[in-house]
């Protein structure tokens, strides 16, 4: 089967990107916004068919799911090593692919009324063609190094759109931060990339990924302070999907790039781009599992949970509605990397990997919605706070609905998608880990809480008099909440286990039924507290925070992450590196030169009295010449 | 011997002919004309020029005492070259002073005179006549320099010049005599059958190379060239630093190469001190002048230490890059001291601030200036670069990378100081520049066949090779 | 006359018309025609040198030899590979650009052109020779304009930058030339004749002694151009003060004689002396990079960080030739290729900028963006490709330098490897400080509102170097396949 | 040849003479007794040529020509040299060494 055509689905936002790019000024914006969304929807259809075309009528040979790959050589290093450009298809990847159109689709669809009669209109949509470009083709890359290549393109479109609004300083300094921390994550990427191309001579995820190929088989021939270099490469690697996914301690960028538009939040920071990381490892799956039995898988275990942990604590406290939305991002991006990091490979033991591949897809979507919906809602308040909310039910019902839907969603209830996906999760845990399924399961709680304080905080709560009415958003907006809405109810009935799977081979999936009962029960718990804390104004919530006092001001703060951050690059880096650097620059290296030419000046000042002018002066330094040269050349310097 | 011999030696004779007629033809014009004598020099002069490209046979006549060959021809062709250039360049100062002191045609005569010792001195076959031309080349010299004699530095610059040279000369006769008592002779072909490497030979070998150096004014042998270039007038500097000095290398070399062979051994240690003493000193004291006259006295100091890189060697190699870089040397400086006596002719100006703002007023001098920096500093793609480039390779042959590296960061101090000048009349802005004006026919003529040398003599590679063929002569 | 001297030939004539040009609007329309011409033959040199490769397998191809100073055995001697085809063509982008950045060019402009023309015949000239004195001569030509460029038509202490610039050029030079020399006269050691040719070198086996002698001199004689640390210090200084389209040259252009010839020269001429020091030169080389990086990272003038990241840049070419790797010697040729774009690139988008707002400290620039779009956006765009972007040629170059010097097991070197990979980070905080501050955030000088738009000819400029760059990183395959097979002799040499 | 005189006292006498000449050049404070001094230095190498001539190679005169060539060229040195020093005596009426350093450095 030809899959060929799958190479227009991200070409062509990039040729939209390219229209709009260069011909930003000559666009009406109304135009600018068809063509982004006509593009899109081409793309999406595509990634529909293919995902039919995949899943159901080719896909799946004998029972195992195949990979389909199409290359070309990009550029060439050896003979044996070279960069490839291509589009390979196989499960995951074209789970991805429907989940990035989907979202992109709405989003592009919600942007055109969202950023009608914004000046950068035509710019903005350039940008979303861009990030939809580089995301399509991050999902369809087969080898390492052309993921790491779309990877430094989503994060440059992100960097652009966290800057969209450019002159806002708190925007650009965002923007840099999230740039220069991914940056610093990849960094790890690239070393990881450069070790495995060394070690195994190649950057092609088939040849990596096969359980019967020299790269797995011959993982401990080498070794490096204990640890076989493979598997070093591997925990580096894993660094670059921590930075792009926000784990700690790498996560510190999210927060800030809320600073960028609503639905970018929604499509970057919540649904696609961050959740590169966990398509990373997924990708690599069968290495992180099979080399030094998992060595590196367990990192990621850990390190997905504890983030899991730490940013549901944090969300509880902030009253920025997305800063509360981009935490819980990051906490549920760490569910799905520790889902990953307990999995197994083959058969049921599986079910990590497929339970996360599962909660990405319907995480994409209700936090997508989410974000929508907080966006529909600032755009009717002109404010990001929960003081300036309340009451917003009877001003704009269908956000109301639709939020509704997604909280219940993201706290796991019955039968919404959130509920399957997270309870295969908290199995795959179980089965594992009895820790990590303990702090799962703690987490699910946090999670229903503090998505509900947010809930009633909105469009419960006190009834805030607003200046001028807020009413519902305009159909283009409220369009798309609807559409993922009604994805985040029935999303949770796609059969995954049958589709994607670590080894290909499909499983049947059954319901454990004591652990949902106790995840259930655990969710509308933390929904009960939240309804009692913040149905009705009241002061419970502030009587709370008070009597836990420095733990809550602590978690206010992040735990103080961003100043940490900040010392090192402001005093580390500027002053105690730059500064030196610079002033060892002007003053020694340069001195240095500087003091040869000066030096040679001073000399020549010197000895200028030998020039005295007097003849018989000269007449002396003559003689002198003839006797010295004499005495020398008769007596000392006779070879 | 017959007198078809004396033929041999016509350019000698020829010259001294147009001398005298020069000082004849005074008496017959009249004070009105007197001018025209000017024309007739350089007339005179051009067509001995001329005459002697004509082919001369090897010879040795009067008992070997006067010798000449291939390669002491062309080196006379080269001198006659340098004259003739420098008289049309000083054509219109002179003339000013015949019409305006009514002073005679003795500049024409004395220089002359110089030049025929010059020949003389080059073309020796014994010491004798060594001395002979050297003493006839420097005498008229120190008349000449201090020929403005109503100028008290000029007086000055004559008297320093003429003490020093007498000194100069008192210390090489003194190493001739050693030479004689250890040869017996002083006939050269005499001495290079019985020359051996003693004590006193070498003594009399230090003290006649200090005669000499005094010429070509090496370290410590040159203090007496920075004040005399600054108070003689400028075709007097011009002569001493490029004629002069280019005919006592010259001979130097000849001697050295020759019947000074056996003591090689000294000499190569000796000339490398001299060489890098010489740089050193002659670039650390040239940073400083703001004199152009004085400045470009040290920058010829140190171009004679870059020639005795040529002269360590040797070989057939050092004798020709030497001469070919003489030669260029020769082009260049002539046409720096062209410009600087243009423009002193014109507004008396000698000092490098003046020179502030030049090329906005007077673009061509200062490109002319340039060329000739440049050539000074060997910056290619001028001639002055080849003539280096292959005297370091001449140094390098012999395995002195270290000499050479050391000349090469002397290259690089002196090119500073050339470029102060370069910066002075490109970069640097000036509220009463030099005025604008149109030089006389003579000294563009001047002007421009240095720039041709300067251009072409580099990239023509034929005449290098010419000069090597030459160069067998004497090795 | 052979396509290749035609490369010196057409300059030279250039300037010859230029003489005769009366004001700015003939000598700029005749630099500009001269260019283009120049351009077009580089173009069609590509073409015909695919067509020659085809057939003719030599090393060099397309050799003409004219003897020129028979004694020495000193030839004229010229041919390409791909490589010298390759920067002949990047030469001849930049310099048309620099024709069209100083379009505007007030003070002297004949003069300006004429030493534009000079030094860029005098690169041309570098490119194109085989023969060591030939080489030696254009490089020296190409260096000494530079002192008029810059005392004449620069800015600040212009005086004191151009002296400085030129004199430790030219001490390199002196060192060079020591060099030089040394290979001349051991180029005989099988018995052969003296020869500059640097092809008949290559056959002859230097003796161990002499390259370990030699190969010191020659690198750093070349080194210092290509700003290693830490002979760099004359860059900085003088980019500040260079005119905008003399910036881009000599940073573009100038700077890439010193890889070029070590790759050239040092490197194929003294393999075993350069096995013996690589150690010790590598170490420098990373020391530039980051040094450089974090010298960037505190200036608050826009040539001077522009500078600073050229020394990190071009550091990196030269720890990818002392990698000895192939892999990574096509990277330095192409981080020397798109490096050369970049910051021309940027040295042009300085002058616009410059031009405009009469200041080039950040601290009095910024949000520039609202009031002029395109160079805004244009400049945005160089500065992601500068930190290495994928889908511009920066990207491309690293990652082969990254790869290349990662193939080689040695821990020392697979030490410094990461340690200059970890640069891109630094790169990337002072490349967004800049964007970020200058371009984005809110307008600070206030008098600016209404600043001319970009002209056409600063289009024209700017297109001609943008597109290269994209067109590099987005498909570099026949590129650096070009470059890999001319790579291939030179490396059997050193391994 | 003169009878008990060896060539060695010879030498050596001309040799201080050389010496002397050269101290009187280098200390003199007038013009003109520095003249005298360099005649003395000339006339130490006179009488080298003439004594070696007679001692060591007796049958060719070439040492005593020589030395008639010196004298006459140093007087002609000596006429120029006075005649310049007048010129300067008439513009500064001194002719004192210690008058002619204007130029220096």
């Amino acid at each position: 089967m030809d899959f060929t055509y799958v190479i227009l689905i991200p070409l062509i936002p990039l040729a939209a990107f390219l229209l709009l790019g260069i011909f930003n000024q000559k666009i009406k914006p109304a135009v600018s916004g068809y063509i982004g969304v006509a593009g899109l929807s081409t793309s999406a259809a595509l990634s529909f068919y293919t995902a039919y075309q995949y899943f159901f009528e080719v896909g799946k040979v004998d029972g195992v799911y195949q990979t389909f790959v199409e290359k070309t050589t990009w550029i060439n290093f050896t003979d044996t090593l070279a960069i490839d450009m291509g589009i390979l298809i196989d499960p995951i990847s074209v789970m991805m692919l429907i989940v990035v159109s989907i979202i992109s689709l709405m989003v592009h669809i919600y942007s055109r009324g969202y950023m009608k009669g914004d000046d950068g209109y035509t710019r903005f949509f350039a940008f979303l063609g861009l990030f939809s470009f580089s995301m399509f083709g991050l999902v369809l890359a087969t080898n390492l190094f052309q993921i790491y290549i779309f990877w430094e393109l989503v994060g440059v479109s992100s960097f652009l759109l966290i800057g969209y609004y450019y002159t806002k300083p708190s925007a650009v300094s965002a923007a840099k931060k999230a740039f220069i921390v991914t940056r610093f994550a990849d960094l790890g990427f690239l070393i990881g990339i450069l070790i495995i191309s060394y070690y195994t001579g190649t950057f092609d995820f088939e040849t990596l990924n096969n359980p019967e190929g020299s790269a797995i088989l011959s993982w401990a021939s080498t070794s490096f302070m204990g640890l076989s270099v493979i598997t070093w490469a591997l925990i580096l690697i894993f660094i670059g999907g921590a930075g792009k996914s926000a784990m700690f301690p790498l996560h510190i960028w999210l927060p800030d790039a809320m600073e960028g538009p609503t639905p970018v939040s929604a499509l970057i920071h919540a649904a696609t781009m961050v959740v590169a990381g966990v398509y990373l490892v997924a990708r690599l799956f069968p290495m992180y599992y099979f080399v030094e039995d998992g060595f590196a898988l367990n990192i990621v275990a850990y390190v997905g949970a504890f983030s899991s942990l730490f940013a549901a604590i944090i969300a509880i406290t902030q009253t920025d509605i997305k800063r509360v939305l981009a935490f819980s991002t990051m906490s549920q991006l760490g569910y799905m990397m520790l889902a990953l990091g307990v999995s197994g490979y083959d058969g049921h033991e599986g079910v990590g990997y497929m339970a996360s591949m599962f909660h990405l897809f319907t995480h994409a979507m209700f936090k997508a919605l989410l974000f929508l919906g907080a966006g529909s809602v600032i755009h009717a308040v002109h404010s990001n706070y929960l003081k300036d909310m309340g009451g917003l039910r009877k001003y704009m019902p269908i956000t109301n609905i639709t939020f509704l839907i997604a909280a219940l969603a993201i706290s796991g209830v019955f039968p919404l998608s959130g509920f399957w996906s997270k309870d295969e999760i908290l199995v795959a845990a179980f089965e594992h880990n009895k820790l990590i399924y303990g702090v799962g399961i703690f987490v699910a709680g946090l999670t229903a809480f503090y998505m509900f304080r947010l809930y009633f905080g909105i469009f419960w709560g006190k009834d805030t008099q607003y200046k001028h009415a807020p009413h519902e958003s305009h159909i283009s907006m409220t369009f798309p909440l609807m559409v993922l809405a009604l994805i985040s109810i029935f999303g949770g009935f796609i059969p995954f286990s049958e589709l994607i799977t670590a080894d290909r081979v499909g499983f049947e999936a059954h319901i454990n039924i004591p652990l949902a009962i106790v995840a259930t029960v655990v969710g509308l718990t933390g929904i009960g507290l939240a309804y009692v804390f913040y149905k009705k104004e009241n002061d419970l919530a502030d009587r709370f925070s008070n009597a836990f006092g420095v733990f809550y001001k602590w978690t206010f703060n992040k735990f103080y992450f961003d100043e940490i951050y900040l010392f090192v690059t402001k005093n580390i880096i500027f002053n105690r590196i730059a500064t030196p650097i610079a002033w060892f620059d002007k003053k020694f290296v340069d001195g240095t030169m500087e003091g040869i030419g000066n030096k040679t000046v001073v000399i020549s000042k010197k000895i200028k009295g030998i020039q005295s002018g007097k003849v018989q002066d000269y007449a002396f330094g003559f003689i002198a010449g003839v006797v010295v040269l004499a005495l020398v050349f008769i007596y000392l310097w006779t070879n | 011997m017959n007198f078809s011999n004396f033929l041999l030696m016509r350019q000698e004779i020829l010259l001294l002919t147009i001398t005298l007629l020069l000082l004849v033809s005074e008496i017959f014009i009249s004070k009105s004309k007197k001018s025209s004598l000017v024309h007739l020099a350089i007339f005179l002069f051009g067509i001995h020029t001329a005459v002697g490209f004509f082919h001369i046979d090897e010879c040795s006549i009067f008992g070997g005492s006067f010798q000449t060959n291939n390669l002491i021809h062309f080196f006379k062709n080269v001198l006659n070259i340098g004259v003739f250039i420098l008289l049309l360049q000083s054509a219109d100062w002179i003339e000013e002073k015949i019409v305006g002191e009514n002073r005679g045609t003795e500049f024409f005569i004395l220089l002359f005179s110089s030049l025929l010792g010059m020949y003389f001195m080059i073309s020796a076959g014994d010491f004798l006549m060594f001395y002979i031309g050297l003493e006839l080349s420097t005498l008229p010299i120190a008349a000449l320099a201090a020929y403005e004699t109503t100028k008290r530095i000029s007086s000055e610059a004559g008297i320093k010049l003429i003490l020093s040279a007498a000194l100069a000369s008192g210390v090489s006769l003194f190493g001739i005599s050693f030479l004689y008592a250890t040869s017996g002779s002083i006939f050269f072909h005499d001495i290079i059958e019985v020359i051996v490497s003693n004590n006193l030979t070498i003594l009399g070998f230090i003290l006649f190379f200090a005669g000499l150096s005094f010429k070509i004014s090496l370290v410590p042998f040159h203090f007496w060239t920075a004040d005399v270039y600054e108070g003689a007038p400028i075709s007097v500097s011009s002569y001493l630093s490029v004629i002069s000095k280019g005919a006592a290398v010259f001979i130097l070399m000849i001697l050295m190469f020759t019947i000074f062979k056996p003591l090689i051994h000294v000499w190569e240690n000796l000339v490398y001190v001299v060489a890098l003493a010489t740089m050193f000193i002659g670039n650390l004291f040239a940073l400083r002048q703001q004199n152009m006259k004085r400045f470009l006295a040290f920058s010829s100091i140190a171009q004679a230490g870059f020639i005795l890189l040529g002269l360590i060697t040797g070989t057939q190699l050092g004798t020709a890059t030497i001469v070919y870089f003489v030669m260029i040397y020769i082009f260049s400086n002539l046409a720096a001291f062209g410009v600087v006596q243009a423009i002193s002719l014109k507004t008396g100006k000698e000092n490098m601030d003046d020179y502030n703002g030049l090329y906005r007023t007077n673009p061509n001098l200062s490109l002319v200036m340039m060329l000739a920096l440049f050539s000074l500093a060997g910056i290619p793609p001028v001639a002055g670069f080849f003539g280096k480039f292959f005297l370091f390779t001449a140094a390098a042959s012999k395995g002195y990378y270290l000499l050479v590296f050391l000349a090469v960061v002397n290259v690089t101090i002196s090119l500073y100081y050339y470029l102060l000048v370069v910066r002075a009349m490109f970069i640097r802005k000036n509220e009463n520049p030099i005025p604008f004006f149109k030089n006389k026919l003579y000294m563009k003529l001047g002007l421009l066949i240095t720039v041709i040398g300067i251009l072409a003599l580099g990239l023509y590679s034929p005449l290098y090779d010419y000069i090597y063929e030459l160069s067998a002569a004497f090795n | 006359m052979d396509i290749l001297t035609l490369f010196v030939i057409i300059p030279v004539l250039t300037i010859v018309a230029l003489v005769f040009t009366k004001g700015l609007k003939q000598a700029r329309l005749v630099s500009m025609v001269g260019s283009i011409i120049q351009l077009g033959m580089a173009i069609n040199l590509v073409f015909a040198y695919f067509k020659e490769r085809a057939i003719n397998k030599e090393i060099m191809v397309f050799t003409k030899d004219y003897v020129w100073f028979e004694q020495f055995n000193i030839h004229y001697t010229i041919g390409v590979d791909g490589i010298s085809v390759a920067l002949l063509l990047l030469t001849a982008i930049i310099v048309l650009a620099g024709v069209f950045i100083s379009w505007k060019i007030a003070d002297l402009p004949k003069e300006f052109f004429i030493s534009l023309l000079v030094l860029a015949s005098g690169v041309y000239g570098f490119f194109i020779s085989l023969d060591l004195f030939t080489m030696f001569v254009f490089y020296e030509i190409a260096v000494i304009p530079m002192y008029l460029l810059i005392g004449i038509w620069g800015s600040g202490p212009k005086e004191y930058s151009a002296m400085k610039l030129t004199l430790m050029l030219m001490g390199a030079s002196a060192v060079l030339l020591v060099g030089v020399l040394g290979i001349y006269f051991n180029s005989n050691a099988d018995g052969g004749t003296l020869t500059f040719n640097i092809l008949e070198i290559a056959q002859v086996n230097i003796p161990f002694e002499a390259q370990k002698l030699f190969f010191p001199l020659t690198f750093v004689g070349f080194a210092v151009l290509g700003a290693l640390f830490p002979f760099h210090t004359w860059s900085p200084d003088g980019h500040a003060s260079a005119p905008t389209a003399v910036s881009m040259l000599h940073a573009g252009v100038l700077m890439k004689l010193g890889g070029y010839g070590i790759f050239r020269i040092a490197m194929f001429l003294l393999p075993a002396g350069a096995m013996h020091w690589s150690w010790f030169f590598i170490i420098l080389a990373a020391i530039g990079v980051v040094y450089g990086a974090f010298g960037a990272i505190r200036q608050t003038d826009l040539k001077y960080i522009n500078a600073y990241a050229s020394v990190s840049h071009l550091g990196l070419v030269l720890f990818a030739l002392l990698t000895l790797n192939k892999i990574a010697w096509n990277g330095a040729i192409l981080q020397s290729l798109s490096h050369g774009l970049l910051t021309a690139l940027f040295f042009a988008l300085i002058g616009m900028i410059y031009g405009r707002t009469h200041t080039r400290d950040i601290s009095k620039l910024g949000g520039m963006m609202k009031i002029l779009p395109f160079i805004g956006a244009i400049y945005v765009i160089t500065g992601l490709a500068y930190l290495g972007l994928p889908g511009f040629s920066g990207f491309v170059a690293e990652m082969n330098i990254f790869v290349g010097a990662f193939q080689n097991p040695d821990k020392f070197q697979r030490i410094l490897t990461v340690l200059v990979v970890s640069s891109i980070v630094i790169t990337a905080v002072y490349i967004l400080r800049l964007v970020g501050k200058i371009m984005m955030g809110p307008l600070v000088t206030n008098d600016c509102e209404n600043l001319p738009k970009a002209t056409w000819y600063e289009k024209t400029g700017i297109l001609l170097l943008l597109i290269p760059i994209i067109g590099m990183g987005v498909a570099p395959l026949w590129l650096s396949d070009m470059l890999l097979e001319s790579i291939q002799p030179f490396i059997q040499g050193v391994l | 040849m003169i009878a008990g005189i060896s060539i060695y006292e010879i030498l050596t006498v001309t040799s201080i003479l050389f010496f002397i000449g050269v101290y009187g050049f280098i200390t003199r404070k007038n013009l003109i007794s520095i003249l005298m001094s360099v005649e003395l230095i000339l006339n130490a190498s006179v009488i080298n040529f003439v004594v070696i001539n007679k001692y060591l190679y007796p049958d060719i005169l070439q040492g005593v020509y020589f030395s008639i060539f010196i004298i006459a060229v140093a007087a002609a040195e000596t006429a120029l040299a006075v005649s310049i020093i007048i010129n300067l005596y008439r513009q500064i009426a001194s002719v004192e060494v210690k008058d002619t350093e204007i130029m220096k450095y």
